[in-house]
């Protein structure tokens, strides 16, 4: 079984128990270390060992025919593989497809939402820096002060906190006219998104997810 | 001062119906609930706004405007009585004032109202549980859990008939074990923290409640269940699993009525039915007619066993036929009308059970509502006085119920749903079996996830 | 081509019931209206938003949105069936392209949907009538007139399964009748000048739908009756007078079907009951589920004899579940649940009385739509061919009906109402006899506010 | 009875037969020609005698007492009085209350709230010129100049109509600053009025005749 498919299924290592057919058989961590081993560029094994098994379950997720859960075991299972890579994203053999900033807008405290997209923007490749809920304009540009190149993604759910969007928009603007800001939640939509001038609104993170993968740049 | 419910106030399924409490409650001007009618209860929000000093006098016309079109047509419909809930938006709690104010503008309206129509009323203030807002939650202690007792004690004062909450022990652990389907972990996040945490505060609030001779109403597992359920509708969850989730949660809402809560039931705690066959108590429910505040798999069955209607929430917004909440009032006063037609042409259990049938089929969340159902899951829960046992056994039953309807053909499932489905058993057996172990699981498992000192751990 | 319905299609008060009509129609993909099933009918707008070139691509997007979200949601509630009515706004029909190119839009995503779901559906189109631009209208000629039929030719074209109109052919005399509550100047413009225009377009409309192959739906009354419905629900006109032109506009719109029209009947007439009594087509009608559009003295009894059920129009907004179609969608299906469960279980009869009666002793505008009443009402005007004489017997039949309800207390008259109550004999008398009369009457008395010739007289 | 409550019965002269209670009785037309023989003076007649007729019926059209039909016929019989109080107002002697502009905007042919309007505004004093229905911005405008010190009303029934206000306020606004102009209508509301600068919103006709009495300037 290659790489991408254990990945998909969430099986960590030879020992864990879960999917209960593989029980006792290698798991992703074994076939990492293996590659390395190898001598496989770091690079391919990330981009073409482990995350085509994101991608595999995160493609799942959005047709409906696994659970939010199956997504979930799959990033666990990833993120046992990222330990072992960490070495090159530290000497910067691998760069990492960048950063996201995460936060629910200031006097929001709903998160479900937002946690849902952290983990599935770190499945895909992302690293998150979740700035939690309750979150104010200035946490966002202090931020993306610390990490320029950041993404940076907002989340709301009430009405009468949505507007909060709108102002962090712009004091991230004055700030970073560059930085890339998306917007998402129940209350938010569309139209509300080109009112604040947020580069994109999405109704999940898959949307997001598939969106970042387009742009060129952005790609490993 | 903890009661405990041995047995069902409500033991026959034919018993368990729209409009009956056997502890009815009397509020507010003039009205009782729970002896024959169905009253609706109507919900509403501010529309997409920023809450802040400057636009405070905008906010009030708001509210002002809200009493005045849904009391119009209120009367215009001749409703035979009529609940409004105001739930505090989050700056309404943090500054108690504001709530308070809110709440007085609101009571003057129905006041006034009654002395016109004669026409019986309450007000229920539902308040914002603060508590939420620190990672791990402090629950006890500190300035968030001042701030949230200080939102209950103004409004009381302000003139609130009912006071209501959706609080939030357990959920820092329960939403974890959610995402991963961690039954063990749903059960005991439910069964042990949330249990305690809704003792602990519904002794403060019924405190309250006896000093300001106010109603203390009831709690709703809404961060728990109805969170799955949203999760569940949007594809994330299995509908099984928000179906258990729902049955487990139960116990958790039933604390406030051991600890002295006496209802009406907060709208959007679908677990309602269950708390009404164990208590007695009558409860408020909501379906199709909050389809203007989330979509439902439970439109018409919720109402089976309704002693309030309710639209959970609408914002102020303007529609072509008036603002959202005239026309929600609107639907929701021709739903009662028919509720108690019905009623008094005795043909109520026909009309319950056209609205039990009507959606059973169609989910696992509407079976939790089926009157049988319902009775079976009560029992599993009365039969013992340890929460977490309830909670387990809660889910135990649910599963049982499910399981029939599935082997019977009377629940399809869909095909996503069956792998899922198979590995239930597997999961429930891991479910610890008594409260120690359970105990002992969620600190090794969530460890840093939820502080025990604040549960008394 | 006029076929004369002499007697009723429907005799006895317990087959005038919802989802059954003696002549089904089948329409669209796959759908039959009136075997035993009532499917929902959506309806949707724009939001607040001009129509112009610059933002065309805007209003498109509009459109697929509400596709999109509502038959996703159509298919999640798993509805037996659905009919989408796109109800054009004046531009649309202005320039009839820009109507058909929205009809082709919906048809494609309906057309999508049943190869993907095998539910079965029908889009309903209709179409703006122009005419009513000039003052006072030419009505058969002109370039308004070669608009309207332009967009509906158009409309067939592009892929409509169903067409319907809101027609005014003597608006322009009922509104000033209406205002002085001219009980004469009223049935004569109904019955004279609504008849003859009636018969006048729907022979071209018929014609059209036969060429292309498309159901001829049928008309309403809405600048009639819904106009004096309005204006007595906002207090201005007697409810009882809107209760009487309601049972006069019957004749007025039953006219298309003696020109050929087969149903569904639009869902804003609310003569629909009276229509389906004489004809027995299918009928659409809208209740509380129409609370986003108008508020209504109607909400549940306007369900007891409908075929499709409908929330006749709601803007593309957004509502804290989703968009407001969507929210609506679900409203209906779940009314429509209980309809077909009540008629699954044998129980409809029982569910249809409840929903009378539930709205019966409310208003007056409620008893036109009792069963026994429709009947009789009927039955009045099914007794002789000539639409005047009909539209008489109607007013006179459905001022006895009221008479008895008053008489015996079951139906109580706001003091307000009274006096106006008290002329309503000494009106009644002035209507003139015959036809002859009441085209004197109408020349006299409505002098330059009609153009004659429009109406061939 | 005295002149007012003739104005409010709709009792228009001796020969009229409504209302029957007084068949025979001299009606509004005789009261009003003794007064002027009397030589009472014409804006007397009209502010004591007439007015206060139209307003008693107004009020009580607005607390649900009466229907728009007993409007209308008072309305009638007014007509007839200000038709023998002519020669005062071409004098000059007694001043109208001013003009109000009225119209349905454009694109949109619901006219019976705008028929309502004007009635009732008539009934109140005004000289009312209806534009009807499907009226362009340039028709306003074109009106307002001919006629400098109307107030406009301007009613729309769509909501694909309704911001053909907005450029119709801006449109009044650059050729005469001062105009004051009312919307109303179904889907219009108090926060649209703000947003589009118009100077009031009222639901009803009445609300309108309320403020106008208000403003000093423009009583009789
Ligand atoms: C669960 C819930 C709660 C839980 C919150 C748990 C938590 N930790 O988040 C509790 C009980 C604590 C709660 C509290 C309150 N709530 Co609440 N809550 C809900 C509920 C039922 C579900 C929300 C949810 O988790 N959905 C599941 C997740 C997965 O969906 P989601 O959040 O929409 O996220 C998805 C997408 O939107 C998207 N997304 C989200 N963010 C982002 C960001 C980006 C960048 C992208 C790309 C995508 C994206 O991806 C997600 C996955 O698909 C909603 C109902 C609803 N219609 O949404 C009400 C709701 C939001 N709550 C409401 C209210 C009023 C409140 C309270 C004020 C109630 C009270 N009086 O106490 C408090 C306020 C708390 C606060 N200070 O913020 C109202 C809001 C009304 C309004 N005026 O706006 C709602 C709409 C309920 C209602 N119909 O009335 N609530
Ligand atoms: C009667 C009616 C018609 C009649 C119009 C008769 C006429 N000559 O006016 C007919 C059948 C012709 C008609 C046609 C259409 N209609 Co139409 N109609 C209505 C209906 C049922 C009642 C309107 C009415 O007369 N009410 C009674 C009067 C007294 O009330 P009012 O107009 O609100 O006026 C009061 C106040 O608002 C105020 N007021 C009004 N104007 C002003 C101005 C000022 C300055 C002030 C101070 C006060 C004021 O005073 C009045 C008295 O209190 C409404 C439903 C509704 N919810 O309003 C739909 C409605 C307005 N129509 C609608 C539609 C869609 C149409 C059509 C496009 C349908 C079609 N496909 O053919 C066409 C369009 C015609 C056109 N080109 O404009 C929709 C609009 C939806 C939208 N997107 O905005 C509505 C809301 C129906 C619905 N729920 O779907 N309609």
């Amino acid at each position: 079984m290659d790489l991408a498919r254990l990945v998909e299924l969430g099986k960590i290592d030879k020992n864990t128990p879960h999917p209960p057919a593989l029980i006792g058989q290698d798991g992703v961590l074994e076939l990492t270390q293996l590659a390395i081993k190898k001598e496989i560029k770091a690079q391919i094994i990330l981009n073409e060992g482990l995350m085509p098994g994101m991608h595999a379950i995160g493609e799942k997720l959005s047709r409906g025919e696994v659970f939010i859960t199956d997504m979930l075991i799959a990033a666990r299972a990833m993120n046992v593989a990222l330990g072992q890579l960490k070495p090159f994203f530290l000497s910067g053999e691998i760069q990492a497809k960048g950063t996201i900033v995460l936060g629910t807008v200031k006097g929001d405290l709903h998160d479900i939402g937002k946690n849902l997209v952290k983990m599935i923007m770190e499945g895909d490749g992302w690293e998150v820096k979740d700035l939690g809920t309750d979150v104010s304009e200035e946490q966002f540009v202090e931020a993306v002060n610390n990490s320029t190149d950041a993404i940076v993604g907002i989340s709301a759910l009430l009405t009468t906190t949505m507007l909060h969007m709108g102002s962090a928009v712009q004091r991230l603007r004055e700030n970073n006219p560059n930085t890339k800001i998306y917007i998402g939640g129940a209350p938010v939509s569309q139209s509300f998104c080109e009112e604040i001038g947020a580069d994109g609104y999405f109704s999940n993170p898959h949307g997001l997810a598939r969106e970042l993968r387009k742009a060129p740049k952005l790609l490993i | 001062m903890t009661k405990y419910f041995g047995s069902l106030a409500i033991k026959h399924p034919d018993d368990l119906i729209f409009g009956y409490a056997p502890k009815p409650v009397s509020c507010g001007q003039g009205l009782t609930i729970g002896v024959g009618q169905v009253f609706p209860e109507i919900n509403f929000t501010l529309p997409p706004m920023l809450i802040n000093e400057s636009n405070w006098n905008e906010v009030l016309s708001h509210y002002h405007n809200i009493c005045e079109n849904v009391l119009a047509r209120a009367e215009k419909l001749r409703v035979p009585g009529i609940v409004m809930e105001f739930e505090h938006l989050p700056p309404m709690s943090m500054k108690p004032e504001l709530g308070a104010e809110i709440t007085s503008l609101i009571k003057n309206y129905l006041l006034e109202f009654y002395r016109r129509t004669g026409i019986p009323n309450a007000l229920r203030v539902t308040v914002v549980d603060l508590r939420d807002a620190d990672h791990p939650p402090l629950l006890r202690s500190g300035q968030r859990w001042e701030q949230t007792r200080e939102a209950f004690i103004l409004s009381a004062v302000a003139g609130a008939d009912i006071l209501s909450i959706e609080s939030v022990g357990g959920k820092e652990v329960h939403d974890q074990a959610l995402m991963y389907s961690d039954l063990s972990g749903i059960v005991a996040s439910l069964g042990i923290l949330a249990c305690r945490d809704m003792g602990w505060l519904w002794d403060e609030i019924v405190d309250i409640c006896k000093e300001y001779d106010v109603v203390p109403g009831g709690d709703t597992a809404c961060g728990f269940s109805n969170t799955a359920m949203q999760m569940a509708g949007q594809g994330l969850l299995p509908a099984t699993l928000s179906a258990l989730v729902r049955a487990a949660s139960a116990p958790r809402s039933l604390v406030a009525y051991e600890h002295g809560a006496i209802g009406p039931s907060k709208d959007c705690a679908y677990e309602g039915p269950i708390i009404k066959a164990i208590t007695g108590v009558p409860i408020s429910m909501e379906g199709k007619s909050s389809c203007c505040a989330h979509f439902s798999p439970l439109g018409n069955i919720a109402g089976a066993m309704a002693d309030l209607w309710s639209n959970e929430s609408v914002q102020n917004i303007k529609l072509l036929s008036g603002t959202a909440p005239e026309a929600f009032l609107e639907l929701l006063a021709y739903d009662c009308r028919l509720f108690n037609i019905a009623e008094n042409k005795n043909e109520s259990r026909m009309y319950r059970d056209l609205l039990v049938r009507s959606d059973l089929e169609q989910s696992p969340e509407a079976l939790m509502l089926e009157p049988q159902t319902v009775l079976r899951i009560a029992r599993s829960i009365a039969q013992c006085p340890n929460p977490y046992t309830q909670t387990r056994n809660a889910i135990f039953t649910a599963f049982k119920s499910l399981q029939d309807a599935v082997d019977s053909n009377q629940l399809k499932l869909p095909s996503r749903e069956q792998t899922w489905w198979s590995k239930i058993p597997g999961l429930l057996a891991q479910i610890p079996e008594n409260e120690n172990e359970a105990i002992e699981y969620l600190i090794t498992t969530y460890h840093g996830v939820f502080n025990p000192q604040a549960y008394g751990l």
